[in-house]
């Protein structure tokens, strides 16, 4: 009888996180391989809008486990809402991407089902005999191990983040077309299930994380001749809690270390509010930068090509706006007119 | 201090064990006289060396007098006297803890009757792109006398004491010619399927490997993608570079892309980003099990220990960066970072040269390729020195006055140092210029030159400040309007009144607003003209551009672009949706409207052009010398003296200097 | 009229000998008191057997003793200091004679009438003057020139000693003058007559007066004196001179653990936390700093802008057991390392030896920073961030960089070096390249060139298969005992298994420590550093260089090649035989040289204030020598970075080792 | 207060590639020490029995005769007591394979708190902890950063790493356990007396068999094994490479790019004040004005 591949898909702030595509995308081919049946698993409150691009990545089923709980979910809690499905149906090979919470959760669901796992695998493939040979790296990345789980079931794998080529499934996977099976989470899929509860978040302080951790980058360049013309990209950092970066001319300005210095000289950021101050955009810097999210380009050269890269390009001279845009920030603190306003990235995924 | 430990980390290849991860790829210095190396060869590798580069794979050296494309450029390595040359080269770079490999070279069809007498060889009858003659197809014995020569060359390296060799099989070469679908249309045992096309390059590895044996390393430089329609692509790269790697006879692979057609990416220039074909590299690491090294466009040791760090690749290669730079990897280990001076791919002093059979040096470093003739020595008087003009020519003079231990002075106009190229600096795909002023500036602060920025200097000034030498760097003036500022009605334009006119300059600066249809009168076919066309069209402007005539008499191409930059420059134009007009000049104009004429049959045309923008030469801005040339010894250079390239500019800078 | 000798004069009823007496006993009690608490800290001190080699301490107490060797480094001062050295020990004679004179009534010692009293009058008439001199110079140093090297240390006790000092002169001269103007009979002493002629013409009370007078001061000024010794910086004109009989006969080795008990196991603690944690010689030492500053003045660290001061270390050292001496005093709990000695001093140490080469009175400062470091690290585990990776290295790979095997077999195999034991009994030398000749890619080229040439030379030499542990030079001297002995255990068992007997080295410090320290542990091996092995080679002709070698050198002396083990001349006559230019010497050479700041572990910590590289480097290139030679590996690696961070220009002097020279002549 | 710390003698090899052409580790070049992560665990421990006052810290291994190593290390760091779980060299056991075993000992001894490494650096998986929590019924939190217990409530607050070093919040009643992580500690270095007490101090040892397992290679307590070694080669993370099978022109396209996706995102112009109304507004439609006590008691230097 056929073998039956589940992945399951991390869903982050209503988005399928990338390392979960990479998972289902190296899941397709191991299927395509083994002529086997690929199925995805979720757990969300709004599974339906991504239902598609589930099914395009090659999933032939998608079990999507409704939570109406809007607080983050943690491990031991989907483990919890997973083991049942998946003692049901039963699958041979179960894959997570090899994220934080995806290699945590597997460990959780591997406790939970008293099976292997294998984690952070850059290849998978299966043996003559049909086992799941899983290949990683350990011994501090000095040896590689193929590893097998031969008798319990499923074989779990997490799948390093960031090795796999995402591709879409050339056909249909299933003749009959994709089917969607909804269920609603067990309960202790919402209210956790190990006792540790959570509490909250403490996000990392935007002055002393690398800034190639950073979620939000306020970077100055050219524009800021020395330290106090500097002075205001810094005060907007404070507003945003976003960390202070800049260009190679900021720390030739000796306005930052070089630390703090984006581009091919210094380190490659991926914030996802990126605001450039400044900065005209040579690929020098861009080739740092370009995995950002969200671009916002204060130049006063309208032709500057890093407007042509910026969700929102201000034409203007910084000196000018960044006073303002700070005056602003600061009533809004006051007045607290931004409800419903979501930490950018806190829960930690 | 950045930490670099994988870029310096060591790297055993074929049983050699090389201190770092630098490899200064192979590049022809055109050092050559009457097709042997020189003294200035055995100086440019030891500086190198010294820098603290790990491995050196030397230039291009020719195994085969059949084809050799140029004799005065490539050291042709077919004849017996060569050894002892090469014998003082390898002592030179092992002084210095380096290894060093020789590369062998077979120009196949790229080489012609003009320079040599004698048609190319090929896989095929079909012309190559550099010269376009056709190539004899070489017959077995021709092959088999061909795999010989590259033994025999091998041979002389290993009695020269080399660490090993490598295989040219990139750009285009003969090897390649057989390996590329694009070139070999054979039908025999060395064409068609890949085996058949990999079957000589096969050949060669397995005789030179024989001569070597196992003490020496084998290496390959190849290409990763040919970049053409109908060459082969990265995915057979993949299976041929597997294949070799299978043999075993070979111990690391170079990587580069391009071939004849696609020259330009094979040595960038400065509009292609950064690090651009590292990708390949990485992909091929992934099939084969020998040592990959990725290069092309790679300037930054930060950048190079990423590639490292990433498992992109397991060394990185340069040319240019350690051309201009040869202490790269000594100030990189040692954290200096701002001190190095980085290539900015501008080509004006490397591939530039070559091209017109001319040694190369560099733009930002004159002393390249002149190593031990140019050196900074301390002056025997130190004397008052007064510098007028914060441009790289003025910049440079500075600098090195000072380092000899003058008293020197910088006085700049403008708020900010740089001059002209501050201009073209702001244009996308020109921005790398920046790091050239950067060094600059970084230069002058290190050596402590006084710098007096927003003064305009004049004579009166310099009287007073009494000094012994003035060197006037003050850079040249802007032609805004031929018709007034230029004398000669040959090149003079008619621009009827309210006509909108503005200088290519002014509109890179910003100064000048152009209309949405623009006209570019391109007098010289200069970068100026190029650029500002992109920008404009950047802008979403409708551009046309006029060239009066591509070919200038003497060369093979406009002059002060190299064939490289100017054929990216003109796919840039292309996908950009400029329009071209070459053999016309523009005549007159007036509101809305320009009179261009056929500058062979003397007929007019007309366009519809909102704005005209003049890119016109510029003029040297003689004022202040003319005032002070018989009272006191006043030295022009760069623009001031004649408007030409940045090269000549450091270059003058420099010189003048050294020359107090 | 009859001159009455102030002894037999009658003050206030009580005649003058009993004055006389009274003086001698209330100031000898004293002093005894105050030496009482002196010798009992050297008494409750850790034991240091000092007793060996009786000869050669003696020949040394001559040198630096009483010929002060080391004096004329400075020469003002120096010079100054033999005479008033000179003029105490002749004029004490005249001082105890006075003092007797007073004891009984005026009445000589009786061989001070003959001959020897003649004889020993004409000399010590000459020196009173010369030692006045003297001490008018020492006051114009002390005053007007005021150098450096004395800042930190009291300029009023100085001055009250070298008064004292003077004064003992001066009184002596009054009253001798003073008597024979007054008996006017003719004297043959220059200098008597002419004090005898200066008094002369007043009238003949007022000479008495002066004579009685000056008889007393001179006594009192001589009691005084005498007590004021232990309270000051002159305790060393009584200490000096043991200490230097007690000196450190082998200056290679450092201070073991414990001098009778090496074996950290046989110890629960480490170093010195407190006083007594001290050896009687350690302070010894500390008594007898004569705050000369020559150490400080010398001291890399210091130069260098570390807080590290040799004579303020010693001094504060000394003041706290006075402190601790003193009757008033209640006993304090401050340790020394932390509180009296800051940790930043503690740790600024290259251990370069540079004090100890210039301390007139063969101090040992660097033993006691190591006993510091020592405590810090074993009792405390206190110490820079930057090491522990050190430590941690060498305790689990046995080298300073964590390296693995496949880095000595890749040397072993580009080298083609024969392997030790394998051919055992063929076998003269080991060759032991140090860590950095196996694991640095730069000194691997020197450790390849070493062999190349042994190879030449057909040396019967051999490599261990594996390599060998570090030698643990820097876990010594950074106070880590532990892992000393830990890597001394692993190759003393390793070398003495596979019958080692002679050992060429590439590395100063191991030559150094393999030498002077393993045999404490049980290995005994010749060591030779292979710049004395090749210049044997040379002389033997057993390798010949066929070219010259065509750039002008400079010579860079280690530390612990040339101060620690007074290697200097084979790596210059090395140079002189294979250059054919000429050998420049750089400003502070051979004993003087300056450190390149890596001794001591400062290889691996951080060096915030002060690069000592980069002066040396200066140093260097000031004749603007094509090539800098140098013969350690850490010199080596120092002195390159040291040159391109403190020269602008890239074409720095190059560094290079005496092996790579004489190959770039073969 | 009963610490019991689970510490692992792992295996460094420190060396590019440990392999050898057999596909065999290179045990030559290998070296023994204790898993950093768990010394980071033991030294955690430690601050908390001395933040306490009271109480034991008792290091669990599990390994043959030469583990005992990592135990007097451990000691020398200052823990109370060592427990050997003593197995044949050569036994092989999975991360379910020494849980079990540690489980059933630790069920046997007093605890209210365990702790285990996240990751051990020889096999790199960082389960044992999990899966040893599990066996025992064990509330469990990974990648611990920062651990403050209330000694009187018996409760525990906990900071968890996440990544872009954020951390997440979490208590949990003890008993419970905890996988530390790097950034928790900095591990003392043992004294020369500690370490002379652990070298001579006695270490109860207890056989895998004792315990009941057959400690056979094979052992049916074992879920995965490792069934070959290779030479090991980096795998790049993804790099944006044109597809060979679009056209040469369309591959130069997307190279002259830089990558770089040109957006056509709107452009703003006018006086300081309105652009910077145009960017709140962008901001603030976005939601990416984070709220205040995202920023609460942060000011910069």
């Amino acid at each position: 009888m056929n073998k039956i591949i589940w992945v399951y898909i991390e869903v982050v702030e209503n988005e399928i996180v990338e390392t979960s595509l990479e998972a289902l995308s190296e899941g397709h081919r191991l299927a395509e391989s083994a002529a086997a049946h690929l199925a995805a698993v979720m757990i969300g409150n709004d599974t339906d809008r991504l239902a598609e691009t589930v099914l395009q990545h090659g999933a032939a089923t998608l079990y999507a486990i409704e939570t109406k709980s809007a607080d983050p979910p943690s491990p031991a809690g989907h483990a919890a809402a997973l083991a049942g499905l998946i003692r049901d149906h039963g699958p041979d090979v179960l894959l997570f991407g090899g994220t934080l919470f995806g290699n945590d959760l597997a460990v959780y669901l591997a406790a939970e089902l008293q099976t292997g796992l294998a984690k952070n695998c850059d290849k998978l493939a299966f043996s003559e005999k049909g086992i799941l040979e899983q290949h990683r790296l350990c011994f501090e990345n000095k040896v590689h191990t193929i590893e097998v789980t031969p008798q319990a079931r499923p074989q779990m794998a997490t799948i390093e983040p960031g090795i796999v080529k995402i591709g879409k499934a050339s056909k249909p996977y299933r003749p009959g077309g994709p089917e969607i099976i909804r269920t609603q989470a067990a309960a202790s899929a919402d209210v956790d299930a190990g006792a540790a509860i959570h509490l909250g978040f403490i996000p990392a302080d935007p002055r002393t994380i690398d800034i190639s951790d950073a979620s939000i980058i306020v970077a100055g360049g050219n524009a800021a001749k020395d330290v106090n013309h500097f002075a205001p990209v810094r005060e907007l950092a404070d507003c945003l809690g976003a960390a202070v970066a800049g260009s190679r001319a900021a720390v030739d300005n000796g306005c930052i270390g070089r630390d703090r210095q984006i581009g091919q000289s210094g380190k490659t950021v991926a914030p996802d509010l990126m605001i450039s101050c400044g900065i005209s955009g040579a690929h020098a810097h861009t080739i740092g930068m370009k995995g950002s999210k969200t671009i916002i380009a204060i130049n006063s050269d309208k032709n500057a090509p890093i407007h042509k890269m910026a969700d929102l390009g201000v034409v203007g001279d910084m000196h000018g706006i960044l006073p303002e845009l700070i005056k602003r920030l600061k009533t809004f603190r006051t007045t607290g007119t931004q409800d419903g306003l979501s930490d950018p990235k806190m829960d930690g995924r | 201090m950045t930490d670099l430990a994988h870029l310096f980390s060591p790297l055993t290849i074929g049983g050699k064990t090389i201190k770092n991860r630098i490899l200064q790829s192979a590049h022809i210095t055109g050092f050559v006289e009457n097709g042997l190396p020189t003294d200035r060869h055995v100086k440019y590798y030891e500086a190198r060396a010294r820098g603290g580069v790990g491995l050196i794979v030397q230039e291009a050296t020719v195994v085969s007098p059949d084809c050799q494309y140029h004799p005065e450029m490539f050291p042709q390595g077919y004849r017996p006297e060569i050894t002892p040359w090469l014998r003082k080269i390898t002592e030179a770079v092992h002084r210095h803890d380096a290894a060093i490999f020789l590369q062998l070279w077979h120009g196949g069809h790229v080489s012609t009757s003009m320079h040599t007498w004698r048609p190319g060889w090929s896989s095929s009858e079909v012309p190559n792109a550099a010269f376009g003659e056709v190539p004899v197809e070489m017959d077995g014995r021709m092959i088999r006398q061909a795999v010989q020569q590259f033994a025999d060359l091998a041979q002389k390296a290993k009695e020269a004491g080399y660490d090993g060799v490598e295989l040219n099989f990139c750009h285009g070469y003969l090897q390649q010619q057989f390996l590329s679908p694009f070139n070999n249309i054979r039908t025999d045992e060395y064409g068609g399927n890949l085996e058949n096309r990999m079957r000589f390059g096969m050949e060669i590895i397995a005789a030179v490997r024989q001569v070597i044996g196992r003490d020496m390393v084998l290496g390959i430089r190849s290409a990763a993608d040919e970049f053409i329609a109908g060459g082969f692509t990265l995915d057979d790269a993949k299976e041929f570079t597997a294949r070799w790697a299978r043999t075993g006879d070979v111990d690391y692979l170079n990587l580069t892309v391009a071939t004849s057609k696609s020259g330009p990416y094979a040595v960038p220039p400065m509009m292609v980003p950064p690090r651009p074909f590292v990708y390949c590299a990485a992909e091929i690491r992934q099939v084969v099990d020998i040592p990959v090294c990725a290069g092309v466009r790679i300037n930054d040791p930060v950048m190079a220990n990423a590639i490292i760090e990433n498992g992109e690749a397991d060394m990185v290669a340069m040319a240019r960066g350690l051309l201009c730079d040869p202490e790269f990897p000594n100030k990189a280990k040692a954290g200096r970072l701002d001190d190095i001076r980085q290539c900015i791919a501008c080509n004006e002093g490397c591939w530039e040269r070559f091209c017109h059979h001319e040694p190369i040096t560099c733009m930002q470093n004159p002393e390249a390729g002149r190593e031990g003739e140019f050196q900074i020595t301390p002056a025997d008087h130190p004397r008052k020195v007064m510098v007028i003009g914060g441009g790289c020519a003025g910049m440079k003079a500075a600098a090195v006055a000072k380092q000899r231990g003058h008293q020197v002075d910088l006085y700049e106009k403008s708020p900010e140092l740089g001059g002209v190229i501050l201009i073209p600096a702001k244009v996308p795909g020109r921005q790398e210029l920046e790091q050239a002023v950067r060094y600059l500036k970084h230069e002058i602060t290190s050596v402590g030159v006084p710098v007096h920025l927003n003064t305009e200097v004049t004579a009166e000034m310099i009287e007073a400040k009494k000094p012994d030498v003035v060197i006037l760097a003050s850079g040249g003036k802007t032609i805004r309007n031929p018709g007034a500022d230029v004398v000669g009605p040959g090149q003079a334009i008619q621009v009827a009144a309210g006509t909108d006119i503005a200088a290519a300059e002014d509109v890179l600066e910003g100064k000048a607003e152009t209309g949405q249809r623009v006209v570019i009168a391109d007098y010289q076919n200069y970068m100026k003209g190029l650029i500002t066309a992109e920008y404009l069209a950047d802008q979403g402007k409708a551009v046309t551009l006029v060239v009066p005539f591509p070919i200038r008499m003497m060369t093979h191409n406009s002059y002060d672009i190299d064939i490289m930059t100017y054929a990216v420059q003109l796919r840039n134009l292309e996908t950009k949706g400029v329009k071209r007009i070459s053999e016309y000049e523009v005549k007159r104009a007036a509101p809305g409207k320009v009179w261009i004429q056929n500058v062979f049959t003397e007929e007019f045309e007309e366009l519809d052009a909102d704005t005209l923008v003049i890119s016109y030469w510029r003029k040297a801005d003689t004022a202040l010398y003319d005032a002070l040339k018989d009272r006191i010894d006043i030295r022009r250079i760069g623009d001031a003296l004649s408007p030409r390239r940045v090269i000549n500019a450091i270059y003058e800078g420099y010189k003048v200097a050294t020359e107090i | 009229m009859e001159l009455m000798h102030p002894s037999v004069q009658i003050y206030f009823g009580i005649p003058g000998y009993l004055v006389a007496w009274l003086l001698l006993i209330v100031s000898t009690a004293i002093f005894s008191v105050l030496m009482m608490n002196r010798v009992r800290l050297l008494a409750a001190a850790k034991p240091d057997p000092r007793f060996d080699g009786f000869s050669s301490r003696t020949a040394a107490l001559f040198q630096y003793g009483f010929l002060q060797k080391r004096q004329p480094e400075y020469l003002a001062s120096g010079v100054i200091h033999i005479i008033i050295f000179w003029g105490f020990i002749v004029l004490g004679l005249r001082s105890v004679d006075i003092l007797t004179q007073g004891l009984f009534s005026g009445h000589q010692m009786s061989f001070m009438n003959g001959t020897f009293g003649k004889v020993y009058h004409h000399i010590k008439d000459g020196f009173e003057l010369i030692t006045l001199f003297a001490c008018i110079g020492a006051f114009y140093i002390r005053w007007v020139q005021a150098p450096k090297r004395y800042a930190e240390s009291s300029r009023i006790e100085a001055y009250v000693v070298l008064f004292l000092i003077s004064s003992l002169m001066v009184t002596d001269l009054f009253f001798e003058g003073s008597g024979y103007a007054m008996t006017a009979d003719q004297t043959t002493y220059p200098v008597k007559r002419l004090t005898a002629s200066l008094l002369s013409g007043i009238s003949f009370q007022t000479l008495k007066s002066v004579y009685t007078v000056s008889f007393w001061m001179h006594l009192v000024a001589f009691f005084l004196f005498l007590n004021l010794l232990p309270l000051s910086k002159h305790f060393h004109v009584i200490t000096a001179l043991p200490n230097i009989w007690f000196r450190k006969q082998n200056p290679g080795e450092l201070k073991p653990i414990d001098w009778r008990e090496p074996n950290l196991e046989a110890h629960d603690t480490a170093g010195a936390g407190r006083l007594n944690d001290f050896t009687w010689k350690q302070i010894l030492d500390v008594y007898t700093c004569t705050e000369c500053g020559r150490c400080t003045d010398t001291c890399p660290a210091n130069i260098a802008g570390r807080e590290l001061s040799p004579k303020k270390l010693i001094t504060g050292i000394r003041d706290h057991a006075y402190a601790a001496q003193s009757p008033f005093s209640t006993p304090s709990s401050r340790e020394i390392a932390g509180d009296i000695v800051s940790d930043a001093e503690i740790w600024g140490c290259t251990t370069c030896g540079a004090c100890e080469d210039q301390c007139p009175v063969l101090i040992e400062h660097v033993d006691k920073i190591i006993d510091l470091r020592r405590h810090l690290v074993l009792m405390k585990g206190r110490f820079p961030e930057e090491i522990e990776p050190l430590f941690r290295n060498l305790e689990t790979y046995h080298n300073p960089w964590g390296y693995g095997g496949d880095e000595v077999r890749q040397w072993i195999a580009e080298t083609k070096a024969s392997l030790w034991g394998r051919t055992r009994d063929a076998m003269d030398v080991l060759y032991w390249p140090g860590c950095a000749g196996f694991f640095d890619q730069r000194y691997k080229n020197v450790s390849r060139a070493v062999i190349r040439l042994l190879q030449s030379a057909d040396v019967r030499f051999g490599v261990m298969k594996d390599g060998v542990h570090c030698c643990g030079d820097f876990a010594r001297r950074l106070g880590n005992e532990y892992v000393y002995q830990l890597l001394v255990r692993k190759n003393v068992d390793v070398l003495q298994k596979e019958g080692v007997r002679t050992i060429v080295s590439s590395c100063p410090h191991c030559c150094n420590t393999l030498k002077n320290e393993y045999p404490r542990f049980g290995g005994r091996f010749e060591v030779i550093h292979h710049t004395e092995f090749l210049h044997q080679l040379l002389a033997q002709g057993r390798i010949q260089p066929q070219k010259k070698f065509d750039m002008s050198v400079t010579y860079h002396d280690p530390c612990y090649l040339g101060r620690y083990n007074a290697v200097y001349d084979p790596p210059r006559e090395i140079l002189h035989k294979v250059t054919n230019r000429r050998v420049l010497e750089p400003k502070r050479s051979r004993n003087k040289a300056f450190c390149c700041g890596a001794g001591g572990g400062y290889m691996w910590l951080a060096e915030t204030t002060g690069r000592v590289n980069e002066i040396r480097a200066k140093e260097l290139t000031l004749h603007q020598p094509d090539v800098t030679a140098t013969a350690c590996p850490y010199c080596l690696f120092m002195l390159t970075e040291g040159m391109t961070n403190a020269n602008a220009s890239p074409a720095s002097c190059q560094i290079m080792d005496i092996a790579e020279i004489i190959e770039m002549a073969m | 207060m009963d610490i019991i710390v689970c510490i692992k003698q792992a295996a460094r090899y420190n060396i590019p590639n440990a392999v050898d052409s057999s596909g065999q580790l290179k045990t030559e070049d290998r070296v023994l020490i204790l898993n950093p992560y768990d010394e980071i665990a033991v030294e955690e421990a430690l601050r908390i029995r001395e933040k306490i006052g009271s109480g034991s810290v008792t290091l669990v291994t599990v390994g043959p005769a030469r583990a005992q190593a990592v135990l007097r290390r451990g000691l020398a760091m200052g823990a109370d007591a060592g427990l050997h779980l003593l197995s044949e060299n050569g036994h092989f056991f999975d991360a379910w394979g020494i849980a079990a075993i540690l489980s059933a000992a630790i069920s046997k001894m007093p605890h209210d708190l365990l702790l285990f490494g996240r990751l051990a650096i020889d096999d790199m998986r960082g389960q044992v902890g999990v899966f040893t929590a599990g066996l025992l019924k064990l509330p469990v939190v990974t990648a611990a950063a920062r651990i403050d217990i209330d000694h009187e409530k018996r409760t525990v607050r906990i900071e968890r790493s996440l990544d872009r070093g954020n951390r997440e919040l979490l208590a949990c009643p003890l008993p419970a356990a905890f996988t530390v992580d790097k950034v928790a500690n900095r591990p003392r270095y043992p004294t020369w007396p500690a370490r002379k007490q652990a070298q001579t101090a006695v270490i109860k040892a207890v056989s895998v068999e004792a315990l009941g397992f057959s400690g056979e290679p094979g052992e049916k307590i074992n879920k995965t094994f490792i069934s070959r070694y290779a030479p090991p080669k980096l795998r790049p993370k993804k790099i944006l490479a044109p597809d060979s099978s679009m056209s040469a022109a369309n591959r130069l396209k997307f190279i002259m790019s830089g990558g770089m996706a040109k957006k056509s995102g709107e452009k703003l112009g006018g006086s300081p004040a309105q652009l910077a109304d145009g960017i709140i507004a962008f901001l603030s439609e976005r939601k990416m004005i984070p709220p205040d006590h995202f920023l609460a008691g942060r000011t910069q230097k």
